[in-house]
């Protein structure tokens, strides 16, 4: 109860923000994908996320397979999944007002919530951690980093630096980031503008399979409703830190994490998603499109 | 394209009105609660919420009131005929939800399960006159709705001040730290009597933290601010799946207090996937235990798990005393199925607070004009993954 | 005669009647309905919510089909307007009478809402598209989670506030606590009918379809179909942008204080993203811009969960899958070019109506 | 003092110069062009004109105002109107609520009476329609008043927006390539509009475009930009015989 500022009580709740941040940035990572190539606020990101939990829980906690192959049966899936939703609800509306597409991938969140529900009932799963690494032991075991939030922000790293290169360095790169600058001129130069769409939603939705594992294993309890909070967070560190900017993800999540538990511990822990919301509108008014979001220019 | 929306819009909307036109049809009929509905039964009304993020709650209290059901049919006595609703842990959906049991005929009403939507409906049914029996919505403002509405499980200060009595009278703990749900009215209203409690009896709460529905995920920052503020106890009046992640942390960071926790604790165990390794040495204050040795609590676990797959929770097994109470109630006043509503209610409401009943979540309780009830929580510890009880020093609540 | 009168009204006065008569049709319809008995407790329950989601909708629609610009937070000044309603109406319906009390929390509820709508729409107006639509989220978020931990509370020394606990507002032995954090207020007196309702949905529709049809609303209609151009001929954009977002948070606040009145309880937790994407829900499918849409899509949306009672477990998947559905089939360019075509066809071979003239 | 004075207005871009040391004098009525290869920074001069850039540089003067990194509200209040290279008309407004629009701050009344209906409501919104009714007739879109805007022909919709800006009442009007798009007939049909609402409001009228003989059919001025730069001035014969103008264009274009 000590009133005075105690470092190492501090280092503990930075590390506990970082590492609540890196499971935002790996979430964000998939919205602002989508969002920047597709031009669509996925609404059902985190739910894909909660149905690939559900995949690595039954595959690893009751199956008993490797957490790896766990992991990988659960992005084919989500993979699966997100091109589904995206070929059935969300390519028949490309043209359609942007409006019209947020209101559907609402009801696809809905229905995956619902049919997860159906097929997995309410009761709250306790996830088993996919990750074997052990906690390190910091300043004689005053500071604790667990092995979840290394291999979080490991991952989050190597998929940032992966997609970066691969949106810079391949051709179905190009064509995303043609389609993500003018999805007309892109057709016009024979970008196959579907294609690339769907391809977004897979790597989107094959992340959203990683991100899911690492939450849940961050975070164990697993439900229907486990994907929405964290995901509406997600796309708000997405925002945070420019949304459609692949950097920006990561440092926002990070930045959102590091607030939540700072004013968890430092103002309050009923208020602190206020606080988190209050920062965006800070940063949004401060520099309209995030922290790294490009500037647009309207041509008069 | 607009007009075209309208069009089919508005035929919708005709439709609805028509729908409006027939006086009372049972759409919903019986749900499947399999109840072999006679026409001599009294018909019972479930609300809960048995979709979204309550749902585990709602779906507990549906299953235990029909197993309770279909028990009591077979008996062959007083038949009921139950049809439950869902409510999405809402208010408005839960007045609806309401209003479709009255077309249908309702003539009890064995809910609703969560705090505010109960509000909202007893303060409907003290106009209607109808008797309401509440499984789980614990606020000390649901009985005061009305003299129809009463409660099987504790009202929010009882169990607060049960457990800060237990906990001082036990001298369990110097530092207590408390970990609420500030979003939801069943944990911040135990906390709430548990403070003042706490501090009339001398009993030192060194840290109170709160979490809210949406900042849940994260529960490190409030285990370690407790953990910081030497707190060798932590008390935790909040549902067990929070709970399950709070001792999955605390043991991560290797951080041993002791733990204790109210009704809403029961259920930890059966958590699926959970170490219940990590619930060892946790105490909690509940009036229903799943694995109790008891014939009563066996005989309705073994049936709950051979219907439904999974161990009962104290949700289901208030539900299931509810509609239990409700027969017994019944039976003794001489209610039948022909009986209106109102009719049954003051029926009902005379004869539950002169009888006393045993059920699965206590024996002896009573009920006084108010509304609450009376019974003795009993305080248990998990010991090598089960449910031991511990011998309470404290007077029961009440 | 007057056949023919209606005939030669202006193209916009004549639909804005119809709307009304709708609603006038409505309450006519369910009053004879109720008289002779037909009406289900159920529909009966559900008749002030649904005058609450219009007043919501129609006012929303303001702010996304006249104005332009996306609000996800619609949901936080219904919040605050039902929440400063309500306050009002407990402490004065036992002493005013009841239709002043009533009256007096309704025009509170809204002037807090409008105030709201004031503060938050003065830096977030600088926004706009999906940023603006974020930011109306975040607003939205932050009064729930700010009401979710607001206590407050009197006694003999005046008013007590707290954002921690009950415990912390220090009430004296004869204090009562009027807001209790996430139970918020209970012990509502229900006031709210299906008359107050209607009557309050005819105010909105007279002041948004008039402000649409004025001077004002010709200007706000014009920064939605292009800013630069509105701009460029002298319009006011931030008071135009600022007046269409105050009102339509002064109907959201109203329609707010009816909400609550209608229920003996009122917490925070109700008015979330979901809600307030529950009302856009209403606005999108009615048609965006659409006020008469609004209406019809607010009634039917309502009702339909209600109607699929009877499916049980499978009730909020059917009503997920009815949602896609009918978006993508009201919505996607292709599938309306087909339906156009076709309703072409049927319309040639069917009676023969006399072409619409232009103007 | 002529209408409109700009000396020595300049913008960068991040380090480009776009326009750099323009001067302009515009007298009270006169038609005046402004041409130049594609690129040259005309639509940029246009933009500072009325406010949706801020210069770098110089100052701009109409009638005695300096109205230099003004508001494009404030401006257009002092009475300079624009029209739009790709057209911005309210698409799904009608043609007449086009224009009624441009009138907002000529004939004014408040939102409350328009909510309640006051009297002044009827009295305003007729004296609004009259107006507009009459400009709209002057470009020969009566007809089409109570159309959606899209769903005007190509033309007609850069007459509407000329109507709109009209409406706005200016001293001076900026027209971005009026004639852009459209058939011989119509541009002839345009050049006589252009004169006669020059003549009958008596305004001055900037114009850009690269129709020439449209620009030397109707200007009594022009100036020629390239690179930012004004690089000749005169009348069109003047112009027509520049070197420096034969070779930007050969050059440029």
């Amino acid at each position: 109860m000590s009133e005075v500022f105690d470092a190492m009580q501090f280092l503990s709740y930075l590390i506990n923000g970082i590492s609540l941040g890196s499971v935002y940035a790996l979430i964000a990572l998939g919205y602002t994908m989508v969002y920047g190539i597709a031009k669509m606020l996925n609404f059902a990101h985190g739910d894909v996320i909660m149905i690939g939990s559900y995949v690595v829980f039954f595959a690893f906690g009751s199956f008993g397979l490797n957490p790896i192959v766990s992991v990988l049966l659960s992005m084919v899936v989500c993979t699966l999944l997100g091109v589904t939703v995206e070929r059935v609800a969300y390519r028949p509306l490309r043209e359609a007002p942007s409006l019209a597409v947020l209101i559907t991938a609402i009801g696809v969140s809905y229905l995956l919530q619902q049919t997860a529900q159906l097929m997995w009932s309410s009761n709250p799963k306790s996830f088993t951690s996919v990750v074997g690494l052990r906690a390190v032991s910091l300043f004689d075991g005053q500071l604790m980093i667990s092995g979840e939030t290394i291999v979080t922000i490991l991952s989050c790293i190597l998929i940032m630096l992966a997609l970066t290169w691969f949106v810079n360095h391949t051709s179905a790169g190009h064509a995303m980031l043609a389609v993500s600058e003018d999805r007309g001129a892109a057709q016009l130069m024979g970008v196959n503008v579907n294609a690339t769409i769907s391809l977004t939603f897979a790597i989107g939705s094959a992340l959203a399979a990683i991100a899911g594992a690492l939450l849940c294993s961050s975070y164990p309890t697993l439900q229907p409703t486990t994907g929405a909070m964290p995901g509406i967070k997600a796309f708000v560190a997405a925002v945070f830190g420019g949304i459609g900017s692949i950097p920006g993800a990561f440092v926002g999540g990070i930045l959102l994490g590091i607030i939540e538990n700072l004013s968890k511990a430092y103002i309050s822990t009923q208020l602190s998603d206020a606080i988190v919301f209050l920062m965006l509108i800070v940063v949004l008014l401060v520099k309209p499109t995030g922290l790294l979001g490009k500037k647009v220019n309207v041509k008069v | 394209m607009k007009k075209f929306v309208s069009i089919v819009l508005a035929t919708a909307m005709a439709a609805a009105l028509a729908g409006c036109g027939a006086t009372a049809t049972p759409t919903a009929a019986t749900s499947e609660s399999g109840s072999t509905a006679s026409a001599a039964a009294i018909k019972i009304g479930g609300i809960g919420p048995i979709t979204g993020g309550a749902a585990v709650y709602g779906t507990a209290v549906k299953n235990g009131e029909e197993l309770a059901v279909k028990e009591i049919n077979a008996l062959g006595g007083t038949q009921f005929e139950l049809n439950f609703e869902d409510d999405e842990h809402d208010a408005e959906k839960s007045v609806n939800a309401y209003n479709t049991l009255k077309d249908w005929g309702m003539q009890v009403l064995a809910g609703p399960v969560t705090t505010t939507p109960t509000l909202a409906v007893a303060a409907e049914a003290a106009v209607d006159g109808i008797f309401v029996m509440t499984p789980s919505a614990s606020a000390q403002a649901v009985i005061e709705t009305g003299d129809n509405v009463f409660q099987v499980c504790f009202t929010d200060p009882n169990q607060g001040v049960a457990s800060a009595d237990y906990i001082a009278d036990n001298a369990l703990a110097t530092a207590v730290g408390v970990i609420y749900d500030a979003s939801d009215a069943y944990s911040s209203g135990i906390y709430e009597k548990f403070k003042a409690q706490a501090d009339s009896k001398g009993l030192s709460i060194v840290a109170a933290e709160a979490f809210t529905a949406d900042n849940k995920s994260d529960l490190s920052t409030q285990v370690t601010k407790c953990k910081d503020a030497g707190a060798d106890l932590i008390f935790l009046p909040i549902y067990y799946t929070e709970a399950s992640q709070i001792l999955k942390y605390a043991d991560s960071i290797g951080y041993t207090p002791a733990f204790f926790g109210c009704d809403g604790l029961d259920g930890l165990l059966a958590v699926e996937g959970f170490d219940t390794t990590l619930a060892e040495g946790v105490m909690l204050l509940t009036p229903f235990a799943a694995d109790a040795a008891d014939a009563k609590t066996q005989a309705f676990v073994k049936a709950y798990e051979a219907a439904y797959g999974e161990t009962p929770n104290q949700f289901a097994a208030d539900a299931y005393d509810v509609i239990y109470a409700i027969y017994e109630a019944s039976e003794a006043a001489g209610v039948t199925a022909d009986m209106n509503a109102a009719d049954i209610c003051e029926a009902l409401k005379t004869q539950i607070i002169t009888m006393s009943f045993d059920g699965l979540t206590g024996t002896n309780m009573t009920w006084d004009a108010t509304g609450a009830v009376s019974k003795a929580p009993q305080a248990v510890v998990i010991k090598d993954g089960a449910y031991s009880a511990m011998t309470a020093s404290s007077e029961s609540a009440k | 005669m007057a056949i023919t009168k209606l005939k030669n009204m202006k193209k916009t006065t004549k639909s804005n009647l119809i709307t009304f008569g709708i609603v006038v049709a409505f309450y006519l319809v369910i009053q004879l309905c109720t008289g002779m008995g037909m009406m289900t407790s159920s529909f009966a329950g559900q008749l002030v919510p649904i005058c609450a989601y219009i007043i919501l909708a129609v006012s929303l629609n303001l702010t996304v089909g006249i104005l332009g610009e996306l609000s996800l937070g619609h949901a936080g000044f219904m919040s605050v307007g039902a929440f400063s309603g309500t306050l009002v109406w407990m402490t004065t319906s036992a002493t005013l009478p009841s239709w002043l009390a009533l009256a007096l929390s309704f025009v509170v509820g809204g002037v807090v809402a409008g105030l709201f709508g004031l503060l938050i729409g003065i830096p977030v107006l600088r926004l706009s598209g999906d940023y603006l639509a974020i930011v109306t989220l975040a607003f939205g978020e932050i009064i729930k989670n700010f009401m979710n931990a607001c206590y407050l509370g009197y006694d003999a020394n005046g008013l007590h506030f707290s954002l921690k606990d009950s415990a912390s507002l220090h009430l004296a032995a004869d204090g009562q606590v009027l807001i209790n954090g996430a139970m918020g207020i209970t012990g509502v007196k229900k006031a709210s009918t299906f008359t107050v309702g209607i009557i309050l949905i005819l105010i909105t529709l007279v002041v948004i379809l008039n402000l649409i049809h004025s001077r004002a609303g010709r200007a706000i209609t014009s920064i939605r179909d292009n800013e630069i151009a509105a701009q460029s001929i002298g319009i006011n954009i931030t008071r135009y942008k600022l007046m269409a977002f105050i009102v339509s948070a002064v109907f959201a606040g109203v329609a707010g204080v009816l909400y609550s009145l209608n229920f003996s309880t009122l917490v925070a937790k109700k008015f979330d993203y979901n809600t307030s994407i529950l009302i856009l829900v209403f606005v999108v499918l009615g048609g965006i811009g659409n006020i008469r849409g609004s209406i019809i899509a607010a009634a039917i949306l309502t009702v339909l969960p209600e109607l699929l009672r009877s499916m049980n477990d499978y009730r909020m998947l059917i009503y997920a899958i009815v949602l896609i559905v009918v978006m993508i089939f009201s919505q996607s360019p292709q599938l309306v070019a087909w339906r156009k075509k076709t309703l072409a066809k049927f319309k040639k071979n069917g009676s023969v109506k006399p072409p619409k003239g232009v103007a | 003092m002529a209408l409109l004075e700009v000396s020595n207005l300049g913008i960068a871009f991040g380090g480009l110069q776009a326009v750099a040391q323009l001067d302009l004098s515009i007298e009270k009525g006169h038609l005046y062009g402004l041409i130049g290869p594609n690129g040259a920074g005309k639509t940029t001069v246009f933009n500072m004109l009325t406010g949706v850039y801020t210069p770098t540089e110089g100052n701009i003067v109409l009638d005695g105002v300096d109205i230099t990194g003004k508001s494009p509200e404030f401006i257009s209040k002092s009475g300079v109107a624009r029209t739009f290279q790709n057209i911005r008309l309210f698409n799904d407004m009608t043609v007449l609520d086009n224009v009624k629009v441009g009138l907002h701050n000529q004939i004014k009344y408040s939102m409350w009476t328009g909510i309640f209906r006051l009297p002044a409501y009827r009295e305003k919104e007729h004296e609004m329609n009259r107006q507009a009714l009459k400009l709209l007739k002057i470009f020969d879109l009566d007809a089409e008043a109570n159309l959606k805007a899209s769903q005007l022909p190509y033309g007609k919709q850069r007459k509407l927006e000329i109507a709109r800006a009209l409406a706005t009442n200016p001293k001076l009007l900026l027209l971005d390539e009026p004639a852009a798009g459209m058939n011989p007939n119509e541009t002839e049909e345009l050049m006589q509009t252009v004169r006669d609402v020059r003549d009958q409001f008596g305004i001055a009228i900037l114009l850009i475009e690269h129709d020439m003989n449209f620009v030397m059919g109707i200007c009594e001025e022009i100036s020629v930009l390239d690179y930012g730069r004004i690089i000749a001035h005169g009348d069109g014969m003047a112009i027509r015989n520049n070197p420096k103008v034969i070779a930007a264009y050969l050059g440029g274009d």
